[in-house]
Protein backbone atom coordinates (compact mmCIF):
# COMPACT_ATOMS: atom_id res chain seq x y z
CA UNK A 1 0.00 0.00 0.00
CA UNK A 2 2.76 2.36 -0.40
CA UNK A 3 3.02 2.71 -4.19
CA UNK A 4 1.04 4.78 -6.08
CA UNK A 5 -0.63 3.17 -9.24
CA UNK A 6 -1.76 5.56 -11.55
CA UNK A 7 -2.68 2.29 -13.60
CA UNK A 8 -6.14 1.78 -15.67
CA UNK A 9 -7.72 -1.51 -14.96
CA UNK A 10 -10.89 -2.47 -17.49
CA UNK A 11 -13.20 -5.55 -16.95
CA UNK A 12 -15.80 -6.97 -19.66
CA UNK A 13 -17.29 -9.97 -17.71
CA UNK A 14 -20.43 -12.19 -17.71
CA UNK A 15 -19.95 -12.29 -13.87
CA UNK A 16 -21.33 -10.11 -11.02
CA UNK A 17 -19.10 -6.71 -11.04
CA UNK A 18 -17.45 -6.18 -7.47
CA UNK A 19 -17.25 -2.80 -6.51
CA UNK A 20 -15.30 -3.29 -3.35
CA UNK A 21 -12.83 -5.20 -5.03
CA UNK A 22 -12.27 -2.48 -7.43
CA UNK A 23 -12.36 0.20 -4.98
CA UNK A 24 -9.39 -1.70 -3.26
CA UNK A 25 -7.05 -1.86 -6.56
CA UNK A 26 -7.28 1.76 -6.78
CA UNK A 27 -6.76 2.47 -2.70
CA UNK A 28 -3.54 3.63 -2.06
CA UNK A 29 -2.17 5.90 0.49
CA UNK A 30 -1.11 8.83 -2.34
CA UNK A 31 -4.72 9.23 -3.16
CA UNK A 32 -6.92 10.53 -0.60
CA UNK A 33 -10.27 10.37 -2.55
CA UNK A 34 -12.38 7.49 -4.33
CA UNK A 35 -15.56 7.65 -6.09
CA UNK A 36 -17.32 5.20 -7.42
CA UNK A 37 -20.18 4.92 -9.78
CA UNK A 38 -22.43 1.88 -9.93
CA UNK A 39 -25.25 1.81 -12.56
CA UNK A 40 -27.95 -0.78 -11.93
CA UNK A 41 -30.91 -2.39 -13.80
CA UNK A 42 -33.48 -0.07 -13.12
CA UNK A 43 -36.98 -1.10 -12.47
CA UNK A 44 -39.83 0.22 -12.57
CA UNK A 45 -38.57 1.99 -15.85
CA UNK A 46 -40.81 4.70 -17.71
CA UNK A 47 -43.52 2.85 -15.61
CA UNK A 48 -43.12 -0.47 -16.77
CA UNK A 49 -41.85 -3.32 -14.43
CA UNK A 50 -38.65 -5.01 -15.75
CA UNK A 51 -37.53 -8.52 -16.38
CA UNK A 52 -34.59 -8.73 -17.43
CA UNK A 53 -32.25 -6.66 -19.87
CA UNK A 54 -30.01 -8.47 -21.96
CA UNK A 55 -26.55 -6.71 -22.89
CA UNK A 56 -25.08 -7.13 -26.07
CA UNK A 57 -21.67 -5.82 -26.49
CA UNK A 58 -18.62 -5.61 -29.12
CA UNK A 59 -16.51 -6.33 -26.77
CA UNK A 60 -12.79 -6.47 -28.49
CA UNK A 61 -13.79 -2.63 -28.95
CA UNK A 62 -15.47 -2.19 -25.46
CA UNK A 63 -11.77 -2.17 -24.58
CA UNK A 64 -10.15 -0.31 -27.17
CA UNK A 65 -13.09 2.21 -26.06
CA UNK A 66 -12.10 1.99 -22.17
CA UNK A 67 -8.84 2.58 -23.31
CA UNK A 68 -9.69 5.91 -25.23
CA UNK A 69 -12.20 7.08 -22.16
CA UNK A 70 -9.22 6.59 -19.39
CA UNK A 71 -6.68 8.48 -22.10
CA UNK A 72 -9.16 11.66 -22.07
CA UNK A 73 -9.53 11.53 -18.43
CA UNK A 74 -6.02 11.47 -17.36
CA UNK A 75 -5.63 14.62 -19.71
CA UNK A 76 -8.14 16.57 -17.97
CA UNK A 77 -7.44 15.09 -13.98
CA UNK A 78 -4.79 14.27 -12.11
CA UNK A 79 -5.53 10.52 -11.29
CA UNK A 80 -4.39 7.56 -9.51
CA UNK A 81 -5.64 4.49 -10.22
CA UNK A 82 -8.61 3.94 -12.62
CA UNK A 83 -11.66 1.27 -13.02
CA UNK A 84 -13.92 0.65 -15.53
CA UNK A 85 -15.65 -2.78 -15.50
CA UNK A 86 -18.99 -3.45 -17.54
CA UNK A 87 -21.13 -6.54 -17.48
CA UNK A 88 -22.59 -8.30 -20.66
CA UNK A 89 -25.79 -10.87 -20.71
CA UNK A 90 -28.80 -11.20 -19.01
CA UNK A 91 -29.20 -9.13 -16.04
CA UNK A 92 -32.44 -8.71 -14.00
CA UNK A 93 -33.67 -5.21 -11.85
CA UNK A 94 -31.29 -4.08 -9.17
CA UNK A 95 -28.20 -6.05 -11.08
CA UNK A 96 -25.09 -3.91 -11.46
CA UNK A 97 -24.64 -3.69 -15.36
CA UNK A 98 -21.72 -0.82 -14.79
CA UNK A 99 -18.58 0.08 -12.28
CA UNK A 100 -16.70 3.14 -12.32
CA UNK A 101 -13.90 3.66 -9.60
CA UNK A 102 -11.68 6.68 -9.82
CA UNK A 103 -9.08 7.36 -7.23
CA UNK A 104 -7.16 10.92 -7.08
CA UNK A 105 -5.31 13.06 -4.60
CA UNK A 106 -7.88 15.65 -4.62
CA UNK A 107 -11.83 15.11 -3.97
CA UNK A 108 -12.45 17.52 -6.71
CA UNK A 109 -10.90 15.62 -9.49
CA UNK A 110 -11.98 12.02 -8.24
CA UNK A 111 -15.62 13.07 -8.54
CA UNK A 112 -15.48 15.33 -11.34
CA UNK A 113 -12.97 12.60 -13.64
CA UNK A 114 -16.22 9.63 -12.08
CA UNK A 115 -18.72 11.98 -13.54
CA UNK A 116 -16.97 12.37 -17.22
CA UNK A 117 -16.53 8.93 -17.15
CA UNK A 118 -20.00 7.77 -16.37
CA UNK A 119 -21.08 10.49 -19.28
CA UNK A 120 -18.38 9.17 -21.64
CA UNK A 121 -18.73 5.56 -21.29
CA UNK A 122 -22.13 6.04 -22.43
CA UNK A 123 -21.40 7.99 -25.48
CA UNK A 124 -18.63 5.46 -26.31
CA UNK A 125 -18.84 1.59 -24.93
CA UNK A 126 -19.94 -0.48 -28.04
CA UNK A 127 -23.35 -1.95 -26.10
CA UNK A 128 -26.63 -2.36 -26.73
CA UNK A 129 -29.81 -3.29 -24.34
CA UNK A 130 -32.57 -5.54 -24.81
CA UNK A 131 -35.12 -4.59 -22.36
CA UNK A 132 -38.19 -7.02 -21.61
CA UNK A 133 -40.64 -5.70 -19.03
CA UNK A 134 -44.02 -7.01 -18.40
CA UNK A 135 -45.50 -5.30 -21.05
CA UNK A 136 -43.27 -5.11 -24.28
CA UNK A 137 -39.69 -5.54 -24.95
CA UNK A 138 -37.42 -4.02 -27.65
CA UNK A 139 -33.75 -2.52 -27.99
CA UNK A 140 -33.22 0.69 -25.76
CA UNK A 141 -32.88 3.35 -27.94
CA UNK A 142 -29.09 4.85 -27.68
CA UNK A 143 -26.21 7.72 -28.07
CA UNK A 144 -25.05 8.61 -31.94
CA UNK A 145 -22.47 11.16 -29.84
CA UNK A 146 -18.97 8.77 -30.70
CA UNK A 147 -19.00 9.72 -34.01
CA UNK A 148 -20.77 10.77 -37.44
CA UNK A 149 -23.66 7.89 -38.06
CA UNK A 150 -24.11 6.73 -41.60
CA UNK B 1 -9.15 -6.90 -50.95
CA UNK B 2 -11.26 -8.53 -47.76
CA UNK B 3 -12.61 -6.89 -45.49
CA UNK B 4 -14.64 -8.76 -41.84
CA UNK B 5 -17.72 -7.11 -41.10
CA UNK B 6 -19.39 -7.26 -37.39
CA UNK B 7 -22.93 -6.38 -36.88
CA UNK B 8 -24.62 -5.69 -33.85
CA UNK B 9 -28.02 -5.46 -32.14
CA UNK B 10 -31.08 -5.08 -34.31
CA UNK B 11 -29.07 -5.26 -37.83
CA UNK B 12 -27.34 -8.87 -36.24
CA UNK B 13 -31.25 -9.82 -36.49
CA UNK B 14 -31.97 -8.64 -39.42
CA UNK B 15 -29.13 -9.87 -41.73
CA UNK B 16 -28.86 -13.18 -39.93
CA UNK B 17 -25.02 -13.16 -39.04
CA UNK B 18 -22.95 -11.73 -36.71
CA UNK B 19 -19.49 -11.68 -38.95
CA UNK B 20 -19.19 -11.62 -42.89
CA UNK B 21 -16.02 -11.42 -44.96
CA UNK B 22 -16.74 -9.59 -48.20
CA UNK B 23 -14.20 -9.22 -51.18
CA UNK B 24 -14.15 -5.43 -52.21
CA UNK B 25 -12.62 -3.24 -54.77
CA UNK B 26 -9.66 -1.21 -53.37
CA UNK B 27 -10.69 2.48 -52.70
CA UNK B 28 -14.23 1.02 -51.16
CA UNK B 29 -15.39 3.51 -48.31
CA UNK B 30 -17.36 2.72 -45.09
CA UNK B 31 -20.19 4.59 -46.60
CA UNK B 32 -19.77 2.22 -49.88
CA UNK B 33 -20.05 -1.09 -47.90
CA UNK B 34 -22.93 -0.26 -45.87
CA UNK B 35 -24.47 0.78 -49.07
CA UNK B 36 -23.89 -3.02 -50.90
CA UNK B 37 -25.06 -4.22 -47.52
CA UNK B 38 -28.07 -2.97 -48.07
CA UNK B 39 -28.78 -3.81 -51.68
CA UNK B 40 -28.51 -7.64 -50.37
CA UNK B 41 -30.52 -7.49 -48.05
CA UNK B 42 -34.03 -6.15 -48.72
CA UNK B 43 -35.52 -4.50 -46.01
CA UNK B 44 -32.32 -3.45 -44.21
CA UNK B 45 -31.52 0.41 -43.30
CA UNK B 46 -28.44 1.49 -42.36
CA UNK B 47 -29.24 5.05 -41.84
CA UNK B 48 -28.30 6.13 -38.76
CA UNK B 49 -25.75 2.93 -37.79
CA UNK B 50 -22.44 4.16 -36.30
CA UNK B 51 -19.02 2.80 -37.97
CA UNK B 52 -16.04 1.24 -36.52
CA UNK B 53 -13.21 0.25 -38.34
CA UNK B 54 -10.61 -1.99 -36.23
CA UNK B 55 -12.45 -1.23 -33.31
CA UNK B 56 -12.25 2.62 -33.76
CA UNK B 57 -15.36 4.94 -34.16
CA UNK B 58 -15.07 5.94 -37.55
CA UNK B 59 -17.12 8.76 -39.75
CA UNK B 60 -18.74 7.26 -43.05
CA UNK B 61 -16.25 8.65 -45.40
CA UNK B 62 -13.41 6.23 -43.99
CA UNK B 63 -11.41 4.40 -46.57
CA UNK B 64 -11.03 0.83 -46.15
CA UNK B 65 -7.98 -1.46 -46.31
CA UNK B 66 -7.57 -5.14 -46.79
CA UNK B 67 -8.11 -7.17 -43.62
CA UNK B 68 -9.79 -4.32 -41.66
CA UNK B 69 -12.57 -5.13 -39.51
CA UNK B 70 -15.65 -3.25 -39.94
CA UNK B 71 -18.44 -2.85 -37.97
CA UNK B 72 -22.06 -1.56 -38.02
CA UNK B 73 -24.00 -0.99 -35.20
CA UNK B 74 -27.18 1.17 -33.83
CA UNK B 75 -26.42 3.91 -31.16
CA UNK B 76 -25.17 2.52 -28.35
CA UNK B 77 -26.99 1.97 -25.11
CA UNK B 78 -24.25 1.19 -22.46
CA UNK B 79 -23.86 1.70 -19.01
CA UNK C 1 -34.99 -5.60 -3.07
CA UNK C 2 -38.41 -4.99 -4.05
CA UNK C 3 -38.89 -1.54 -1.81
CA UNK C 4 -38.13 1.79 -2.60
CA UNK C 5 -36.20 3.32 0.60
CA UNK C 6 -35.60 7.07 0.61
CA UNK C 7 -34.15 6.77 3.62
CA UNK C 8 -31.17 8.16 5.41
CA UNK C 9 -28.47 6.19 7.46
CA UNK C 10 -25.77 8.47 9.67
CA UNK C 11 -22.63 6.62 11.53
CA UNK C 12 -19.90 8.14 13.13
CA UNK C 13 -17.88 5.46 14.18
CA UNK C 14 -14.47 4.10 15.62
CA UNK C 15 -14.38 1.53 13.65
CA UNK C 16 -13.64 0.89 10.13
CA UNK C 17 -15.81 2.98 7.78
CA UNK C 18 -17.61 -0.42 5.19
CA UNK C 19 -18.32 0.99 1.99
CA UNK C 20 -19.34 -1.74 0.53
CA UNK C 21 -22.27 -2.24 2.93
CA UNK C 22 -23.59 1.55 2.92
CA UNK C 23 -23.67 0.41 -1.15
CA UNK C 24 -25.70 -2.55 -0.19
CA UNK C 25 -27.88 -0.63 2.44
CA UNK C 26 -29.07 2.10 -0.58
CA UNK C 27 -29.27 -0.45 -3.47
CA UNK C 28 -32.79 -0.89 -4.69
CA UNK C 29 -33.76 -1.49 -8.31
CA UNK C 30 -36.11 1.84 -8.19
CA UNK C 31 -32.71 3.60 -7.71
CA UNK C 32 -30.31 2.65 -11.08
CA UNK C 33 -27.60 4.97 -10.22
CA UNK C 34 -25.35 4.90 -6.90
CA UNK C 35 -22.32 6.70 -6.34
CA UNK C 36 -19.61 6.79 -3.47
CA UNK C 37 -17.32 8.70 -2.56
CA UNK C 38 -14.29 7.29 0.03
CA UNK C 39 -12.06 10.03 1.75
CA UNK C 40 -8.79 8.34 2.85
CA UNK C 41 -5.75 9.50 4.94
CA UNK C 42 -3.89 11.28 2.57
CA UNK C 43 0.02 10.39 2.53
CA UNK C 44 2.69 12.31 1.41
CA UNK C 45 0.67 14.94 2.15
CA UNK C 46 2.03 18.73 1.34
CA UNK C 47 5.60 16.31 0.90
CA UNK C 48 5.45 14.86 4.45
CA UNK C 49 4.96 11.37 5.11
CA UNK C 50 2.28 11.27 7.65
CA UNK C 51 2.47 9.10 10.34
CA UNK C 52 -1.42 9.13 11.39
CA UNK C 53 -4.19 11.44 12.31
CA UNK C 54 -6.48 11.77 15.18
CA UNK C 55 -9.83 12.84 14.69
CA UNK C 56 -11.72 14.54 17.39
CA UNK C 57 -16.02 15.13 16.71
CA UNK C 58 -18.76 16.56 18.47
CA UNK C 59 -20.43 13.62 17.88
CA UNK C 60 -24.16 14.44 19.05
CA UNK C 61 -23.58 17.93 16.65
CA UNK C 62 -22.08 16.05 13.82
CA UNK C 63 -25.65 13.45 13.95
CA UNK C 64 -27.40 16.72 14.22
CA UNK C 65 -25.32 18.78 11.33
CA UNK C 66 -25.60 15.09 8.91
CA UNK C 67 -29.73 15.45 9.28
CA UNK C 68 -28.70 19.26 8.13
CA UNK C 69 -26.85 18.06 5.02
CA UNK C 70 -29.78 15.37 4.15
CA UNK C 71 -32.56 17.68 4.12
CA UNK C 72 -30.34 20.57 1.53
CA UNK C 73 -29.66 17.05 -0.62
CA UNK C 74 -33.13 16.16 -0.53
CA UNK C 75 -34.31 19.87 -1.35
CA UNK C 76 -32.30 19.50 -4.62
CA UNK C 77 -31.96 16.39 -6.03
CA UNK C 78 -34.31 13.36 -7.00
CA UNK C 79 -32.55 10.69 -4.26
CA UNK C 80 -33.32 7.12 -2.79
CA UNK C 81 -31.38 6.20 0.45
CA UNK C 82 -28.43 8.07 1.50
CA UNK C 83 -25.39 7.14 3.85
CA UNK C 84 -22.90 9.60 5.82
CA UNK C 85 -20.52 8.14 7.87
CA UNK C 86 -17.36 9.17 9.64
CA UNK C 87 -14.58 7.96 11.58
CA UNK C 88 -13.32 9.47 14.82
CA UNK C 89 -9.93 8.12 16.44
CA UNK C 90 -6.55 7.74 15.32
CA UNK C 91 -6.17 6.25 11.65
CA UNK C 92 -3.23 5.68 9.36
CA UNK C 93 -2.43 6.57 6.08
CA UNK C 94 -4.64 4.86 3.46
CA UNK C 95 -7.85 4.42 6.05
CA UNK C 96 -10.99 6.00 5.43
CA UNK C 97 -12.42 8.97 7.45
CA UNK C 98 -15.04 9.68 5.39
CA UNK C 99 -18.03 8.00 3.17
CA UNK C 100 -20.66 8.80 1.64
CA UNK C 101 -22.78 7.09 -0.73
CA UNK C 102 -25.98 8.43 -2.67
CA UNK C 103 -29.17 6.37 -4.79
CA UNK C 104 -31.12 8.26 -7.17
CA UNK C 105 -33.27 7.11 -10.35
CA UNK C 106 -30.51 9.25 -12.29
CA UNK C 107 -27.05 9.33 -12.61
CA UNK C 108 -26.61 13.08 -12.73
CA UNK C 109 -28.92 13.10 -9.74
CA UNK C 110 -26.86 10.60 -7.58
CA UNK C 111 -23.00 12.09 -9.06
CA UNK C 112 -24.25 15.94 -8.19
CA UNK C 113 -25.90 14.91 -4.93
CA UNK C 114 -22.59 12.85 -4.29
CA UNK C 115 -20.03 15.87 -4.58
CA UNK C 116 -22.09 18.32 -2.89
CA UNK C 117 -22.97 16.26 0.15
CA UNK C 118 -18.76 15.71 0.54
CA UNK C 119 -18.30 19.53 -0.15
CA UNK C 120 -21.29 20.20 2.54
CA UNK C 121 -19.95 17.69 5.15
CA UNK C 122 -16.55 19.28 5.15
CA UNK C 123 -18.30 22.55 5.77
CA UNK C 124 -20.59 21.36 8.11
CA UNK C 125 -19.41 18.30 10.51
CA UNK C 126 -17.92 19.02 13.52
CA UNK C 127 -14.39 17.68 13.42
CA UNK C 128 -11.44 18.61 14.01
CA UNK C 129 -7.50 16.68 12.44
CA UNK C 130 -4.05 16.54 14.35
CA UNK C 131 -2.05 15.15 11.77
CA UNK C 132 1.22 14.32 12.96
CA UNK C 133 4.03 13.50 10.22
CA UNK C 134 7.53 12.62 10.55
CA UNK C 135 8.56 16.40 10.56
CA UNK C 136 5.80 17.72 12.92
CA UNK C 137 2.47 17.53 14.18
CA UNK C 138 -0.33 20.25 15.05
CA UNK C 139 -4.09 20.66 14.51
CA UNK C 140 -4.96 21.13 10.16
CA UNK C 141 -6.51 24.09 9.44
CA UNK C 142 -10.44 24.14 8.75
CA UNK C 143 -13.33 25.90 7.21
CA UNK C 144 -15.13 28.76 8.82
CA UNK C 145 -18.28 28.19 6.17
CA UNK C 146 -20.75 27.16 8.12
CA UNK C 147 -21.38 30.17 10.50
CA UNK C 148 -20.37 33.66 11.68
CA UNK C 149 -17.19 32.86 13.18
CA UNK C 150 -16.39 34.86 16.32
CA UNK D 1 -29.57 30.78 34.65
CA UNK D 2 -26.44 27.72 34.43
CA UNK D 3 -25.58 26.63 30.92
CA UNK D 4 -23.53 23.77 29.60
CA UNK D 5 -20.29 24.98 27.33
CA UNK D 6 -18.54 22.75 25.50
CA UNK D 7 -14.98 22.92 24.21
CA UNK D 8 -13.31 21.22 21.27
CA UNK D 9 -9.44 20.97 20.05
CA UNK D 10 -7.16 23.54 20.41
CA UNK D 11 -9.96 25.46 22.85
CA UNK D 12 -10.09 22.04 24.78
CA UNK D 13 -6.30 22.42 24.71
CA UNK D 14 -5.98 25.80 25.80
CA UNK D 15 -8.59 25.69 28.74
CA UNK D 16 -7.85 22.39 29.88
CA UNK D 17 -11.41 21.42 30.31
CA UNK D 18 -13.78 19.35 27.70
CA UNK D 19 -16.88 20.31 29.52
CA UNK D 20 -17.79 23.50 31.73
CA UNK D 21 -21.37 24.67 33.94
CA UNK D 22 -21.09 28.22 33.97
CA UNK D 23 -24.04 30.64 35.66
CA UNK D 24 -24.89 33.10 33.74
CA UNK D 25 -27.44 36.33 33.95
CA UNK D 26 -30.36 36.31 31.75
CA UNK D 27 -29.54 37.67 28.55
CA UNK D 28 -26.72 36.31 27.95
CA UNK D 29 -25.21 35.97 24.15
CA UNK D 30 -23.48 33.32 22.95
CA UNK D 31 -20.37 36.46 22.29
CA UNK D 32 -20.33 37.51 26.08
CA UNK D 33 -20.01 33.97 27.09
CA UNK D 34 -17.07 33.85 24.71
CA UNK D 35 -15.46 36.93 26.46
CA UNK D 36 -16.12 35.39 30.27
CA UNK D 37 -13.54 32.68 28.96
CA UNK D 38 -11.01 34.60 27.44
CA UNK D 39 -10.83 36.96 30.50
CA UNK D 40 -10.86 33.40 32.89
CA UNK D 41 -8.29 31.66 30.67
CA UNK D 42 -5.48 34.28 30.24
CA UNK D 43 -3.87 33.94 26.30
CA UNK D 44 -7.14 32.36 25.69
CA UNK D 45 -8.92 34.07 22.25
CA UNK D 46 -11.47 32.50 20.60
CA UNK D 47 -11.04 35.21 17.93
CA UNK D 48 -12.37 32.90 14.74
CA UNK D 49 -14.16 30.09 16.61
CA UNK D 50 -17.32 28.65 15.64
CA UNK D 51 -20.01 29.12 17.69
CA UNK D 52 -23.29 26.28 18.15
CA UNK D 53 -26.52 25.87 20.53
CA UNK D 54 -27.59 22.70 21.22
CA UNK D 55 -26.04 21.02 18.29
CA UNK D 56 -26.61 24.09 15.67
CA UNK D 57 -24.29 26.86 14.18
CA UNK D 58 -25.60 30.15 15.75
CA UNK D 59 -24.08 33.69 14.90
CA UNK D 60 -22.32 35.35 18.18
CA UNK D 61 -25.19 37.70 19.12
CA UNK D 62 -27.83 34.43 19.46
CA UNK D 63 -29.23 34.69 22.89
CA UNK D 64 -28.68 31.94 25.38
CA UNK D 65 -31.12 30.34 27.82
CA UNK D 66 -31.42 28.16 30.79
CA UNK D 67 -29.82 24.85 29.93
CA UNK D 68 -28.25 25.45 27.09
CA UNK D 69 -25.58 23.75 25.57
CA UNK D 70 -22.97 25.56 23.78
CA UNK D 71 -19.87 24.58 21.79
CA UNK D 72 -16.78 27.35 20.78
CA UNK D 73 -14.49 25.12 18.43
CA UNK D 74 -12.33 25.70 15.89
CA UNK D 75 -13.07 25.73 11.92
CA UNK D 76 -13.75 22.70 11.17
CA UNK D 77 -11.64 20.09 9.19
CA UNK D 78 -13.20 16.78 9.19
CA UNK D 79 -13.84 14.80 5.77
Amino acid sequence: MTDTPRQDYFFVTEERLEPLRYQQLVSAPAYGAVTSFVGTVRSPNKGQVVRHIDYQGYDAMMYTQMKVLAGELRARFDLGGLVVAHRLGRLGPGEASIAIVVASPHRRDSLEACHAAIDRAKALLPVWKYEVTEQDEGWVAGSSQAAEPL
Amino acid sequence: MTVELLLFASYREQVGQRRLELSLPEGTRVRDLAARLEAEHAGLSLRGALCALNEHYVAPDAALSAGDRVAFFPPVSGG
